[in-house]
């Protein structure tokens, strides 16, 4: 199984690689197969090794040495367990699905081979993250898929917003690594090792354990761990306060936004702490604060998909909320809820950007969707799967995201972990936000008059096969996906040991003998379903019946709508504060640090101190023979003066 | 009665005031000799007296070359007198200071 | 198994004696001159890869000792020796030069075979400095490698070279010369000026201090170290892009490597003394300089105080540990120690990359500025993947070398302590942010002025030197083993002597 | 102490007095010629003294050879030059003051030194008498021929030097002035009249 | 004979030396171009002989011959082979310039010869008063040829101050000796210490004075500072060939003197002339390498640099240990090599059609003379003591001598002036080097001896530079035994 899995991560590599090199020899046409190949490779295999290991196959193995420093073997190898295989047919289903999207999106672009190329790359790095044993390949696919990411963004590179926001994504992630790399030491300090199953063979030891961080000041070694690694997942997660880079990530081509910035990257926080789980349910501090944080960000993003008016803004936003939403179940401890959602998020948020790609295309690269409206007969497939793309999104009963987001809302509210409660109310709020800003969008993209110019109007026409065939290779798991897997994930069997039980009270434990049916059923009972309803309600309200409503209101709360616009002057505050201070904390030291005092007064005022004594001892030598008697003579009395004292 | 050290006070005079007249009359090349002159007459004052009482002949002989010395030194620099006054038309030392610094 | 030949002396009089006869050629053929540099350069790397084939891992002990009666009379020895330490850095500077010689191959056009015969000899030098184990002999090379380097940036650098190379001579020369009283007063305390002597005098803590304080201004100034830093963005803005690169890729190493040898073994305890002042330096070099790195508007200032950054990274490798405790005390001291030696020749190889790829657009525009530049990957995208690639590697980006240093050093610095680990990781965000800035204003963004526009992609020779870079730090991140077992047994050991007190 | 005692202490003090202050006037007369004759009294005390300490030889070649030769010497070259005295003398010069002081200090300290700390000497009697046996022109040749012929031949060479300086530095070649050479003249070839030379470009710092 | 034999190379240059004032005595009866060969020919045979007999024939005399006013010991064998050598260089080197101004006389051979006399009689000299002698002799020699060009209005100023500071400096030695011989009765270095020890140590307030006296003349000889006013204006004053003889013989006579009346003569005495001796080396250091930072004249950077230099060697002095004998004496031996190779380049520069007494006729050398302005760039560097070559070594052993007598600050001072100097010699690399002159064509001049000779010179500045061995080794014999 080894090389299966070697082969999964070698495929997409190799395409990457040979598109790399010789992409603008091979060509087009050649690209586009070698890498749908080589990630086709990738989904196929990762689909057998997923019915591997439903028959209990397990592969936990190094693969080679990477390194050996200070007696502890860094080492790169696989870990396959129900976890790893099921991210890993997700990743890769997602990917096969963008790939072939993207032959229709990217054909008129210069830099479709590069782009392929960068995909490729993608899965390989996203793969190697899912796969790995360790912390270290962990890291190393983690900040892969960073790259790829920050390439990504910036792959209009002539864009100066978008290499802005390539910038933003990278420097930004690279503060939650900070805390992950932090959090890495940490783990290999107190466990020797970096391999998660010595790791967690030993944190159950740490429990209880302290550690000093100077001033007096102790905290537990898991909470702290637990917390260091977590702002790793909060910067790739984009969790708040580290969200910021993710809306502007939708500067990059669409696919990529589907792709990276909706299905797989962005979830890879996620799937950290759900893979750390064996660590955190020692650490219960540290899940209320991804608890909390996970809440804040599903509730407060959310909102701003209500503002916001670019059509992969709103989504960006959503996505942001669903992150929340992810985070708010692992920290409830509901780690197979959160990967639920990941699963059921990972396809129909896919979804929903392909569809919006579809519809961008259609209105030629405009976005605003006030300059939309009533697409819904000119896009009919994208229509159809762009709407249930949205029910997935608003957990409207039967369709994926409701099995996933009501099961987290119900774990979170069963949650024992502190701050439950708090986050549990978010939660169900985010429910009417979310149904607010998805009819929104559906309503002003699809439905109501067609506000669009004339110009565009009269070449609408539905987009090609290449891109549809992915909206409905995705539709079907959005639709499907969370009657298929609500049982085995959520009942505990799938997942066996690779993610853990938390200990005492299981937030999950009431859905061990539930059926998808039965859930279904309870829709009625519980009251985000009614929330949920409230949100399409207003949304019908402001959307389709009375558009003017919602101008007015927004005059009328203006501050509010304005703080909601600015993104709660998030990016006010970093672009403002953090970039142009760190600028000028750069130019004081550099200017005045370096410049005026080691070189002005240090380096350059001694050399010219000296030059100073020299001119002045030059100046002793008159060029008069008394006074060069008189030197000598002087100093004769003198020697002669001190021989006498002396004595 | 005449001691030795009334001879090298003696000496130490001349020595001074010879090195004085080095200031006094600075300007002056000749003057300076002479008192280039008088400083080597302090030393051979000071060598015959160290010779005598020391009943020791070497003093003395330190004088007669030091006398022949001088006297070849009087020569050049008289020499370079006459050199610097075909130059300058002068003996002043304050003429002497196109090389400083 | 290779045959019991001098391979060191030859590797120190083989690249020497070829910069005598590109002397003795002066400017007669310059053609043949710049051949005849590449064929000694790379016969000098062919020398250094057999060294490292024949040299034995595991072992702590010197390899393909020579010693022979130097000056007798100061029972000085012409000794040379090599251990895991040193070795990779014989092989970097080897590398370096083939590399130095093919970026100047068309360049440089006043006196090219001086160019040559400068780095030529500068390469013996080097060779030299890593080789010796004889205090005399060390600093002989030490400074002898000075002489090529002020000409290389005088001669040949640009507008600001003068004050730029006397800076570079003087400040490295003032550091160095204090180290020889040191070498000299423990030459007349031992009785010898055998390096190894040195590391089993026993020296009183006193003696010690002293000693070490004459050291740390050498290689403090070489390293170098805030705040005697401020010749490096001087030397390296105004020397040639070859004499950045060697000025990155190893001069900038012999600083650390003297720590190494000289500071470490022969004062232990003045380097437990000075321990936090090391460390405290160390982190204001990477948080200080990381700002002003920020603030660049030359890429190749900007590139140099990337160096100083990235060296901070090395030097609290090597201070750190006196600070660890606990069980993991040791291992965390090797492994940060090896984080640093792994940096060095990550950033050797990695800076040296950046200033070839800043002296490429140099070479066509001739300007430095960043704000000359923009969209450059439209006009020249393969140049643009290969920057980009490198500035990833600058990042430290997994998977590149850059990254297992420091790695290496945020892990063993955790163990002394978090906060430093926290401040030295700060580097993932300003270098990135330095590294990442710069790219995006150089090589993305729109097309700025028409020279731009028309700049003609890398040539084959420029891709040659630029791909021979790309496989060390593409092979070295993603297995950094080879280079980490050569030095185990030999870290291990220089672990064990900075951990022993010396104080009689 | 006997009468012997009491003629050379009046003698040492007499002329003792005179040198010292003979050699004031030395370097304080305003003509240098002044100076100069000043000096010769300086040296003919001096020379008494020296016959009185018992160095005969030395006392009467410093008057025949040395003011016969030397100071004469002195004294044409100051006479030749005619320089304008009184400019040399006009002015106040800076460190003359100073000068004085430093050679008053000197001064001090060495009397100081022979008067109150010359531990070894003080109160020693300079004892060394004339006897009719004691051939003190004698004695000096002796040394001078046996023991000290080293530097008798090093101080032939100074003479030499000076020889060569003086005439090296005084004798004027003037080119202008055509001296026969027969020699020469029968020598002569035709490439020695006419030399091709290249120009030189003049030499720094050297005017007149 | 056993005396003749230990005299034959002084004997030899002072034959030489009325040989060629014979031979231009003869100048009205022969031709013009035969003296022209016939007068160096026979100063160079007379500097040779003296070299080979000092090293080979006197090899089997050693004591002290002429009732003890001569001594042949290492030292004086080393030394008077030194100077002979040296000397021949000098005038190998000048040769070609001293016949380009008409001053190829037989003046200047004789007094070379003279003034290399005087030195022989100082390094072979085992009395004061041959000391005296030799200082003399070599003196007024310098005074004559510093002002041998007569055109020169610069030459006649720095000789008429030589002239006078030298003889107020004879008469401040004379006054120190005729102490000395007051109060230990002998003019003898070989009974002089043992007279000092008989009076109990010469732990005497006199002595105190006496010392400073001798110290103040011999400072003055050497050049050292606060009594070096004389160096930068004769250096500067005198024609660059004359330049070239006094920067580089009367070093080594100066050493000589030191070693013989100081540390030999003196040496009870130490404890009061090594502080004096310290104090004016580091005043040396001081003074001539901040004075040379400005200067802009090269001779006259040389000449300051010379007087730092001097400081260098006066700390070995000033240790009073053997080992700072020999590192002085290796100092100087070395410094005068330097110095010779600085000063002959000037001069086959001069031949070249580029005359050269500022630091600006130096730039962009090496385009036009790459040869010549890399010796130079040896010469420099090795006065700055950069390895790899010689320069370092004499350096090196010097903070060697004082590391081993303790004083480590003294050590720390001297290389940090060193870095000082650094920035001169620097200075004069980066105008050959960097500064570039356009539209300038080489002169080309033939290659003859002297320029054969001048590459031998700086090659060997590197040659050595790799081994210091021999020569270190040479003076610790010359000392030792």
């Amino acid at each position: 199984m080894a090389t299966l899995a070697l082969w999964i991560l070698l495929s997409p590599l190799l395409a990457a690689l040979i598109t790399a090199l010789a992409g603008s020899r091979l060509g087009r046409r050649c690209t586009h197969v070698l890498t749908i190949a080589g990630v086709a490779v990738s989904c196929i295999l990762s689909f057998w090794i997923l019915l591997r290991v439903l028959v209990g196959a397990h592969l936990d193995a190094p693969l080679y040495t990477w390194m050996v420093s200070g007696g502890i073997p860094f080492q790169i190898g696989f870990l396959i367990d129900p976890l790893s295989a099921l991210l890993a047919l997700v990743v890769t289903f997602v990917s096969l699905a963008v790939h072939i999207y993207s032959i229709g999106y990217m054909a008129d672009d210069p830099g479709e081979i590069r782009f392929f190329g960068y995909i490729s790359l993608f899965t390989f790095a996203m793969l190697l993250l899912v796969l790995a044993n360790n912390f270290l390949q962990l890291f190393i696919g983690w900040e892969g898929v960073g790259l790829v990411s920050y390439l990504l963004i910036g792959f209009w590179f002539e864009k100066p917003t978008a290499t802005a926001a390539a910038l933003k994504a990278f420097v930004v992630n690279r503060i939650g690594d900070l805390g992950f790399i932090l959090g890495i030491a940490m783990v290999l300090h107190y466990t020797g090792s970096l391999t998660y199953a010595s790791v967690f063979a030993r944190v159950p030891a740490l429990a209880g354990r302290t550690v000093g961080l100077g001033f007096g000041w102790r905290v537990p070694v898991l909470t702290l761990m637990g917390l260091l690694l977590f702002v790793g997942a909060m910067g790739k997660s984009a969790q708040i306060p580290l969200h910021v880079w993710l809306p502007d990530s939708m500067e990059g081509p669409t696919p990529i936004s589907a792709l990276i910035h909706a299905a797989t990257m962005v979830t890879a926080g996620v799937y950290l702490v759900a893979r750390l789980s064996p660590l955190y349910i020692h650490a219960p501090d540290a899940l209320g604060v991804i608890l909390v944080i996970g809440s804040l960000t599903a509730f407060f993003m959310g909102i701003l998909g209500v503002v916001a008016t670019d059509i992969k803004r709103v989504i960006a936003y959503s996505t942001l909320s669903q992150l929340g939403y992810m985070m708010a179940g692992l920290g409830a401890s509901a780690f197979a809820a959160g990967i639920f959602h990941l699963v059921t998020h990972a396809f129909f948020k896919a979804l929903l950007f392909l569809a919006a790609g579809s519809v961008i295309i259609a209105m030629h690269h405009e976005q605003d969707m006030r300059k939309m409206g009533g697409l819904r007969k000119y896009l009919p497939v994208t229509y159809v799967t762009f709407l249930v793309g949205s029910l997935a999104l608003v957990a409207f009963p039967g369709f994926s995201g409701y099995f996933s987001k009501d099961a987290l809302i119900d774990a979170v509210g069963q949650s024992p972990i502190p701050g439950a409660a708090f986050a549990y109310t978010l939660l169900l709020l985010s429910v009417f936000v979310t149904a607010l800003y998805t009819f929104r969008m559906l309503f002003l993209v699809f439905h109501g008059p067609e506000r669009m110019g004339e110009g565009i109007r009269a070449h609408l026409h539905e987009s090609s096969w290449v891109v549809t065939l992915p909206l409905v290779m995705l539709a079907v798991p959005a639709l499907a996906v969370g009657w298929i897997l609500f049982h085995p994930l959520l009942g505990g069997s799938f997942f066996g040991s690779s993610l853990a039980t938390p200990v005492g009270i299981n937030p999950l434990a009431s859905f061990a003998h539930l059926s998808p049916w039965r859930f279904f059923l309870a829709a009625w009972d519980a009251p985000s379903f009614y929330l949920m309803l409230a949100g399409l309600g207003v949304a019908a309200y402001g959307y389709l019946w009375r558009p003017e409503w919602p101008a007015r209101l927004a005059a009328r709360i203006h501050p509010l709508y304005r703080l909601l616009v600015q993104g709660y002057y998030f990016d006010a505050f970093y672009l403002r504060l953090g970039a142009p201070g760190s600028v000028r904390l750069g130019r004081s030291l550099w200017k005045w640090g370096d410049e005026r005092a080691i070189d002005g007064l240090g380096v350059n005022g001694t050399a010219s101190r000296i030059g100073w004594l020299g001119a002045l001892v030059r100046r002793f030598q008159t060029g008069f023979l008394y006074q060069y008697a008189f030197t000598m003579v002087a100093a004769l009395v003198v020697l002669v003066s001190w021989a006498l004292v002396r004595y | 009665m005449i001691t030795l050290n009334d001879y090298l006070i003696l000496g130490a005079i001349l020595f001074a005031l010879g090195v004085m007249g080095l200031f006094i009359n600075r300007k002056n090349l000749v003057v300076l000799l002479m008192c280039v002159e008088l400083i080597l007459l302090a030393v051979n004052i000071n060598f015959v007296a160290f010779s005598r009482y020391l009943m020791n002949r070497e003093g003395q002989v330190f004088v007669f070359f030091v006398l022949t010395v001088a006297a070849a030194e009087s020569a050049i620099g008289l020499a370079l007198l006459v050199v610097v006054f075909r130059h300058r038309q002068s003996i002043n030392v304050q003429d002497l200071n196109q090389l400083k610094g | 198994m290779i045959p019991a030949w001098p391979w060191l002396s030859l590797l120190i009089g083989f690249p020497v004696a070829g910069g005598l006869v590109l002397l003795a050629l002066g400017s007669r053929a310059p053609s043949f001159a710049r051949s005849f540099a590449l064929v000694t350069s790379i016969v000098a790397f062919a020398l250094s890869v057999i060294v490292w084939i024949g040299f034995r891992d595991g072992t702590a002990s010197m390899q393909f000792v020579e010693r022979i009666g130097w000056i007798p009379l100061l029972h000085a020895n012409y000794h040379l020796g090599i251990d895991g330490i040193s070795l990779p850095f014989l092989v970097l500077t080897t590398f370096s030069t083939v590399l130095v010689v093919l970026a100047g191959w068309r360049v440089i056009e006043y006196k090219q075979a001086a160019y040559f015969a400068a780095f030529l000899l500068m390469e013996g030098f080097m060779n030299g400095v890593f080789a010796a184990l004889d205090g005399l002999l060390f600093y002989f090379f030490w400074e002898a490698m000075l002489i090529p380097m002020f000409l290389i940036i005088g001669v040949w650098g640009g507008p600001r070279r003068i004050y730029a190379s006397f800076k570079f001579f003087l400040y490295t020369f003032l550091g160095s010369v204090l180290m020889l009283v040191a070498l000299i007063y423990l030459g007349v305390r031992t009785g010898s000026y055998d390096l190894l002597a040195f590391q089993r005098a026993p020296l009183g803590l006193g003696t010690q201090i002293w000693l070490f304080i004459a050291f740390l201004l050498a290689f403090a100034v070489k390293v170098p170290m805030w705040p005697v830093h401020t010749w490096l963005p001087d030397a390296h803005v105004e020397a040639p892009t070859g004499g950045s690169v060697i000025l990155a890729a190893i001069m900038l190493k012999m600083g650390a490597y003297g720590f190494l040898r000289l500071s470490l073994p022969i004062a232990p305890d003045a380097s437990r003394y000075f321990s936090g002042l090391m460390v405290a330096l160390s982190l204001v070099a990477i948080v200080y300089i990381g700002f002003v790195a920020l603030v660049q508007t030359d890429m190749k200032k900007l590139i140099a105080y990337s160096s100083i950054v990235h060296m901070g990274f090395v030097t609290l490798g090597f201070f750190a540990l006196f600070f660890m405790a606990g069980a993991s005390a040791i291992e965390a001291a090797r492994m940060g120690i090896q984080g640093g030696i792994f940096q060095m020749i990550s950033h050797g190889l990695v800076a040296a990359a950046l200033f070839l790829c800043v002296g490429v657009l140099y070479d066509r525009l001739h300007s430095r500025d960043i704000a000359t530049y923009g969209g450059v990957a439209r006009s020249m995208p393969v140049f643009g993947a290969l920057f980009v690639f490198f500035a990833m590697a600058n990042v430290g980006l997994p998977g590149t070398s850059g990254f297992v240093g420091e790695f290496q050093v945020i892990l063993a610095t955790w163990v002394a302590n978090p906060w430093w680990s926290l401040l030295a990781a700060l580097n993932l965000v300003i270098g990135a942010g330095f590294t990442l800035w710069l790219i995006k204003r150089v090589v993305f963004g729109p097309i700025v002025n028409e020279p731009v526009a028309k700049l003609p992609d890398v040539t084959v020779r420029e891709r040659l030197f630029l791909f021979l870079l790309v496989i060390p730090v593409l092979l070295f991140g993603l297995w950094p083993a080879p280079i980490l077992d050569v030095m185990r047994a030999s870290v291990a050991h220089l672990v064990h002597q900075a951990l022993m007190s010396k104080i009689p | 102490m006997n009468p012997a005692d009491w003629i050379e202490a009046g003698v040492f003090w007499v002329f003792g007095a005179i040198l010292v202050v003979s050699a004031f006037r030395v370097i304080t007369v305003r003509h240098p010629v002044h100076a100069a004759l000043f000096l010769v009294l300086c040296f003919f005390n001096t020379a008494v003294l020296w016959i009185l300490s018992g160095a005969e030889f030395l006392g009467i070649i410093l008057i025949l050879i040395y003011v016969g030769a030397v100071l004469v010497l002195l004294l044409f070259v100051v006479m030749m030059l005619d320089v304008e005295i009184e400019k040399l003398r006009e002015g106040f010069v800076r460190y003359a003051p100073l000068g004085a002081i430093v050679g008053l200090i000197l001064a001090l300290e060495l009397v100081y030194l022979f008067w109150a700390h010359a531990l070894g000497f003080h109160g020693l009697t300079v004892a060394l008498r004339v006897s009719a046996r004691h051939d003190n022109t004698r004695a000096l040749g002796v040394s001078l021929y046996r023991r000290d012929l080293y530097p008798f031949e090093l101080a032939g060479m100074i003479l030499l030097v000076g020889l060569i300086a003086a005439i090296l530095l005084t004798l004027r070649r003037r080119t202008g002035i055509r001296n026969q050479n027969p020699a020469d003249q029968v020598r002569v070839r035709a490439r020695d009249r006419v030399r091709l030379v290249s120009p030189t470009p003049p030499r720094h710092g050297g005017p007149s | 004979m056993m005396s003749m034999t230990a005299i034959a190379p002084e004997a030899w240059i002072a034959g030489g030396a009325l040989f060629v004032v014979l031979l231009e005595a003869l100048r009205p009866f022969v031709k013009d171009r035969v003296l022209a060969w016939a007068i160096p020919a026979s100063t160079l045979v007379a500097l040779g002989l003296a070299a080979m007999t000092a090293s080979f024939w006197r090899g089997s005399s050693q004591g002290v011959f002429f009732d003890g006013t001569l001594v042949v010991d290492p030292l004086s064998r080393l030394l008077v082979v030194a100077v002979s050598v040296v000397a021949l260089l000098v005038v190998i080197y000048s040769v070609g310039d001293l016949e380009r101004h008409d001053l190829g006389h037989g003046e200047y051979y004789a007094l070379l010869l003279t003034a290399t006399l005087g030195i022989l009689a100082i390094v072979t000299g085992a009395d004061v008063l041959v000391l005296f002698l030799g200082i003399e002799l070599l003196s007024l020699s310098l005074y004559a040829m510093v002002s041998i060009d007569r055109e020169r209005a610069i030459a006649a100023e720095a000789a008429m101050k030589y002239f006078f500071l030298g003889a107020i400096a004879s008469g401040i030695l004379l006054y120190g000796l005729s102490l000395l011989y007051g109060l230990s009765g002998t003019l003898s270095l070989v009974t002089l210490p043992r007279m000092i020890l008989g009076l109990g140590g010469g732990d005497h307030l006199l002595f105190f004075f006496a010392t400073t006296f001798v110290i103040v003349a011999l400072a003055f000889k050497f050049g050292a500072a606060p009594f070096h006013m004389w160096v930068p204006d004769v250096y500067e004053g005198s024609p660059t060939p004359i330049t070239l003889l006094v920067a580089t013989i009367p070093e080594l006579g100066a050493i000589a003197l030191f070693v013989r009346l100081l540390v030999v003569g003196l040496h009870p005495l130490m404890s009061q002339w090594a502080p004096l001796v310290l104090g004016v080396a580091i005043l040396s250091l001081l003074i001539g390498n901040l004075a040379a930072l400005a200067q802009s004249n090269f001779k006259r950077l040389l000449a300051y640099s010379a007087i730092a230099h001097v400081g260098f060697i006066l700390l070995g002095i000033a240790t009073g240990t053997i080992e700072g004998e020999i590192a002085a004496i290796y100092y100087t031996v070395i410094y005068v090599s330097m110095t010779l190779l600085a000063f002959g380049l000037l001069l086959a520069l001069r031949a070249r059609g580029r005359d050269v007494e500022s630091l600006d006729d130096l730039a962009g050398l090496s385009q036009v003379h790459p040869w010549w302005s890399l010796l130079m760039l040896f010469a420099m560097f090795s006065l700055a003591g950069v390895p790899p070559f010689i320069g370092f070594w004499a350096k090196l052993a010097i903070l060697r001598a004082l590391l081993g007598n303790g004083e480590a600050w003294v050590a720390v001072l001297a290389v940090v002036m060193a870095v000082v100097g650094a920035f001169y010699y620097l200075r004069v690399v980066k105008i050959m080097y960097f500064d570039r002159i356009a539209n300038e064509k080489s002169v080309p001049a033939p290659w003859g001896v002297p320029e054969i000779v001048l590459s031998v010179n700086g090659c060997a500045l590197f040659v050595l530079g790799l081994m210091p061995d021999a020569l270190w080794q040479l003076c610790a014999w010359a000392v030792h035994h």
